[in-house]
């Protein structure tokens, strides 16, 4: 523990916290954009400061896809009036949406978004335990949307907290079942080394497609996103646990469910995608120059946004579940599918060794 | 009693989700695609574009003019009474107030005034008017900084209003007057 | 100054004493099981550190096992909670004391 | 900076980390037990979350690693939830105050000093010279050793988290047919 090392972790940390914090902004905008367009519509396309279409080339870029649109939110959140409804539990509505917050930014801490730039690696933490402390995080994420769902001291956002409780402990027993195939197959539970696996071997959506499609499927419902989006149904509960909220503390919520899409995009692409690496163009090893570094660093931001996407492009796609059939699916077919593949997995190991 | 609906139960692939799953993907492909390549798109850039109102549609009740440019209205108050939200004011001339600026009226209200934050397009005053004065026409975006800005004056409905066209409801009357020529009023 | 294993089972010590005092001083079912699970806890960590400075895994491997038990009674020990309360309307012990239900 | 350097060596970071985490622990358990500014059973489980989370950190300081992550997922993520399921679904009211029975309180602090006097003897005999530590509480040497010399036990904690589950879904069934 040196000075190197804490000021490089302070550098990164910055960076990947701006770096999600603007993913999360334009995700936003992703979603408000995609949705547009499946349903015939344009989408934001006005918000722009007065000068932005007098730059050349990327003028009408910028004021047609409302590039400033997640400016004009941002301000938007932060001006609005905070308001507190009367008789809520006043410590916890505040607590809540910081408690949702925290979990949603921390499984970042993990996650390998690069092979290494300079004699830095580039991941804020190579924990030997990364998957497991990824799972940790998760399971924490729960508390705030229970809580905000107690403090409200409403109806409705305590169905939603109530609700939510049940979903996320349901969906985190398949999730953890689904990764197990992948631990057997690799033998190790840190991140960087399950991406040097995949880079010999291959990506190991091919060695185990059922695992990831349990996998994807269920982080879609610890995410609380849409086909999964019970806790804050809309149309039945109003909004679920954030019914009460408003201004700051609700883009908090917002916030929160970006940034659980953005790290759980980073984890498939890191357990089933092979991460940072590609397995052409010599992108399989760890960079030795600058640039490759980069270029590590941006093939992992693509597959990322892809997976964004296609949470994004979900959610626009299929209806909600209903709460029973929620649970028939989450312990009657992925919890025996997942037993059943880490099975057939173990059993696969076994001939092959 | 309650009623059980039958449900059939799910074939294999409707258990599976597979099939529901490649038809939405499908679907919102094909929207996303003709909106994105094709440019079709269903909604209006509103400022810019705008929506081209049926003719039967009822916007905003203004004050109309007649062919010569004299007022039609002539204060005579049902539209006030008859009004639902009991947006229209008006202010007759009185004794000593001005007279109608037309020849074959009495009297013109000395001020007329609707607020539009209050009007709810109902078209109750177009059809109530005697004088065929007043009609709801095709504004539909009315703005304003505030609320004394959205209360229009006699003026400003009778400027928006314009000319009424085609309608001149004492035109039979006053060609049978002059086949008689006996009518009282000189023209 | 080292923190050795007399500091953490100092730590563990204090945290089983406040279960205790929660046992035997509060009066929820809930708080009581709460309590309970401090004292699991302050068990978990005594044996971790004898673990680590004994240099032997059976240690943990035995809080294995005890959170696993843990999770085990934690899930029994709340359905008889909620029966209770559905019978009797309170999660107070001194609402409870009769045997029969 | 070489003084800055020493200050932030490994065992001088451990240690403070160690007063850090033992503090927060104790603080938070108090808070547990005796909250002097709420007797709300939700507040009791939050702060019992966050003696967990700040065990698991004295639990990564002992080098435990594996614990720690199932400490906070198992601990954490699952019972404490259930717990606060459990709060909210009973909807249960804040603790009254009643007096505190005499015989109570004395059977409490006899039994804690019983248990002082147990630690005080224990502590005495423990050796505070031992050599360095060396072990690491690997994922994979734990496993081995639960698969290899501890089977039985684990197929045993299997079974009764078997019998568990039937029994919670048993007890949580409205009527008995």
């Amino acid at each position: 523990m040196d000075w190197n090392f804490i000021i490089f972790s302070l550098v990164k940390l910055a960076i990947i916290v701006g770096v999600v914090q603007g993913l999360v902004a334009y995700s936003v905008l992703a979603e408000r954009k995609i949705s547009a367009w499946i349903q015939d519509r344009v989408g934001p396309n006005r918000c722009a400061p007065p000068f932005a279409k007098y730059i050349p080339v990327l003028g009408p870029l910028l004021t047609r896809w409302g590039m400033f649109q997640p400016l004009a939110d941002g301000l938007k959140f932060m001006f609005k009036e905070d308001f507190t409804p009367a008789g809520v539990k006043k410590i916890y509505f505040f607590l809540a949406p910081a408690i949702a917050v925290i979990p949603a930014m921390l499984t970042v801490a993990v996650i390998p978004f690069g092979s290494v730039m300079g004699n830095q690696k580039m991941v804020l933490a190579d924990l030997n335990v990364g998957i497991l402390y990824t799972f940790g995080i998760v399971s924490m994420g729960v508390y705030g949307i229970v809580l905000a769902g107690y403090a409200a001291n409403s109806k409705y956002p305590m169905f939603g907290g109530i609700r939510s409780s049940a979903q996320m402990i349901s969906y985190e027993i398949a999730m953890g079942m689904s990764v197990i195939p992948v631990l057997l197959i690799v033998g190790n539970l840190n991140l960087g080394k399950i991406i040097s696996w995949q880079a010999d071997h291959g990506w190991l959506v091919m060695y185990a497609p059922i695992a990831f499609v349990i996998f994807m499927v269920s982080s879609f419902a610890e995410t609380n996103r849409t086909p999964f989006d019970l806790p804050e149904a809309e149309t039945e509960l109003v909004g679920g646990y954030h019914t009460e909220y408003g201004s700051m503390k609700f883009a908090l919520f917002f916030l929160a469910e970006y940034s659980n899409m953005v790290s759980s995009s980073a984890m498939m692409v890191t357990l089933f995608f092979g991460g940072w690496t590609l397995p052409f163009w010599g992108l399989d090893h760890a960079a030795t120059s600058l640039g490759m570094g980069i270029a590590h660093i941006l093939v992992f931001l693509v597959k990322m946004l892809f997976f964004m996407v296609v949470f994004i492009w979900v959610r626009w796609m299929f209806p909600r579940f209903r709460y029973d059939q929620l649970m028939d699916l989450g312990w009657r077919t992925f919890l025996p599918l997942a037993l059943v593949n880490i099975l057939i997995t173990a059993l696969w190991l076994w001939m092959r060794s | 009693m309650a009623i059980t609906v039958d449900r059939k139960p799910l074939t294999f692939w409707e258990k599976l989700y597979l099939p529901a799953i490649i038809g939405g993907i499908k679907v919102t492909t094909k929207h996303a695609w003709n909106t994105l390549v094709k440019g079709k798109v269903v909604t209006m850039e509103y400022p810019e574009q705008k929506w081209t109102v049926p003719d039967h549609y009822r916007g905003a009740p203004y004050l109309v003019k007649d062919q010569e440019g004299h007022t039609k209205c002539v204060s005579c108050q049902l539209c006030e009474f008859v009004c639902p939200p009991k947006a229209i004011r008006i202010t007759p001339p009185g004794d000593a107030g001005a007279k109608a600026d037309r020849t074959n009226a009495e009297k013109m209200p000395a001020e007329f005034e609707i607020n539009m934050l209050r009007c709810i397009y109902c078209g109750f005053c177009q059809e109530v008017c005697p004088e065929e004065a007043i009609f709801l026409q095709k504004d539909y975006s009315l703005v304003g900084t505030s609320r004394a800005e959205m209360i229009y004056n006699k003026e400003k409905l009778l400027s928006l209003g314009g000319v009424s066209p085609g309608i001149q409801k004492w035109k039979l009357k006053l060609d049978e007057a002059k086949a008689q020529e006996n009518f009282p009023v000189k023209l | 100054m080292n923190v050795g294993l007399h500091h953490y089972l100092f730590v563990s010590f204090m945290l089983f004493s406040l279960g205790l005092l929660g046992v035997i001083m509060r009066r929820n079912l809930l708080v009581i099981y709460m309590s309970l699970e401090l004292m699991l806890n302050a068990a978990n960590l005594a044996l971790v550190s004898f673990s680590r400075f004994n240099n032997k895994l059976d240690g943990q491997v035995l809080v294995f096992f005890i959170i696993t038990v843990a999770a085990a009674e934690v899930a029994v020990g709340l359905a008889l909670i909620v029966a209770l309360y559905r019978k009797r309307q309170s999660a107070h012990v001194e609402d409870l004391t009769s045997m029969k239900l | 900076m070489e003084q800055i350097n020493n200050l932030l060596s490994a065992s001088n970071v451990t240690d403070v980390l160690f007063y850090v985490f033992a503090a927060l622990t104790l603080l938070c358990a108090v808070l547990v037990v005796a909250n002097p500014f709420s007797r709300n059973p939700v507040t009791s489980a939050m702060f019992l979350v966050l003696t967990i989370i700040s065990m698991s950190g004295l639990f990564l300081l002992l080098h435990a690693f594996f614990l720690a992550a199932v400490q906070i997922l198992v601990y954490a993520g699952a019972v404490m939830v259930l717990f606060l399921f459990v709060i909210m679904l009973l909807d249960l009211k804040e603790e009254q105050r009643r007096r505190i029975k005499f015989f109570g309180l004395a059977a409490g602090l006899v039994s804690v000093g019983i248990v002082v006097s147990i630690f005080v003897k224990a502590l005495a005999s423990v050796k505070t010279d031992a050599a360095p530590p060396t072990l690491e509480g690997e994922t994979y040497a734990l496993g081995k050793l639960l698969f290899t010399q501890y089977t039985l036990p684990f197929e045993i904690v299997s079974v009764l988290l078997l019998v568990a589950m039937v029994g919670v879904i048993l007890l949580s069934k409205k009527k008995l047919e």
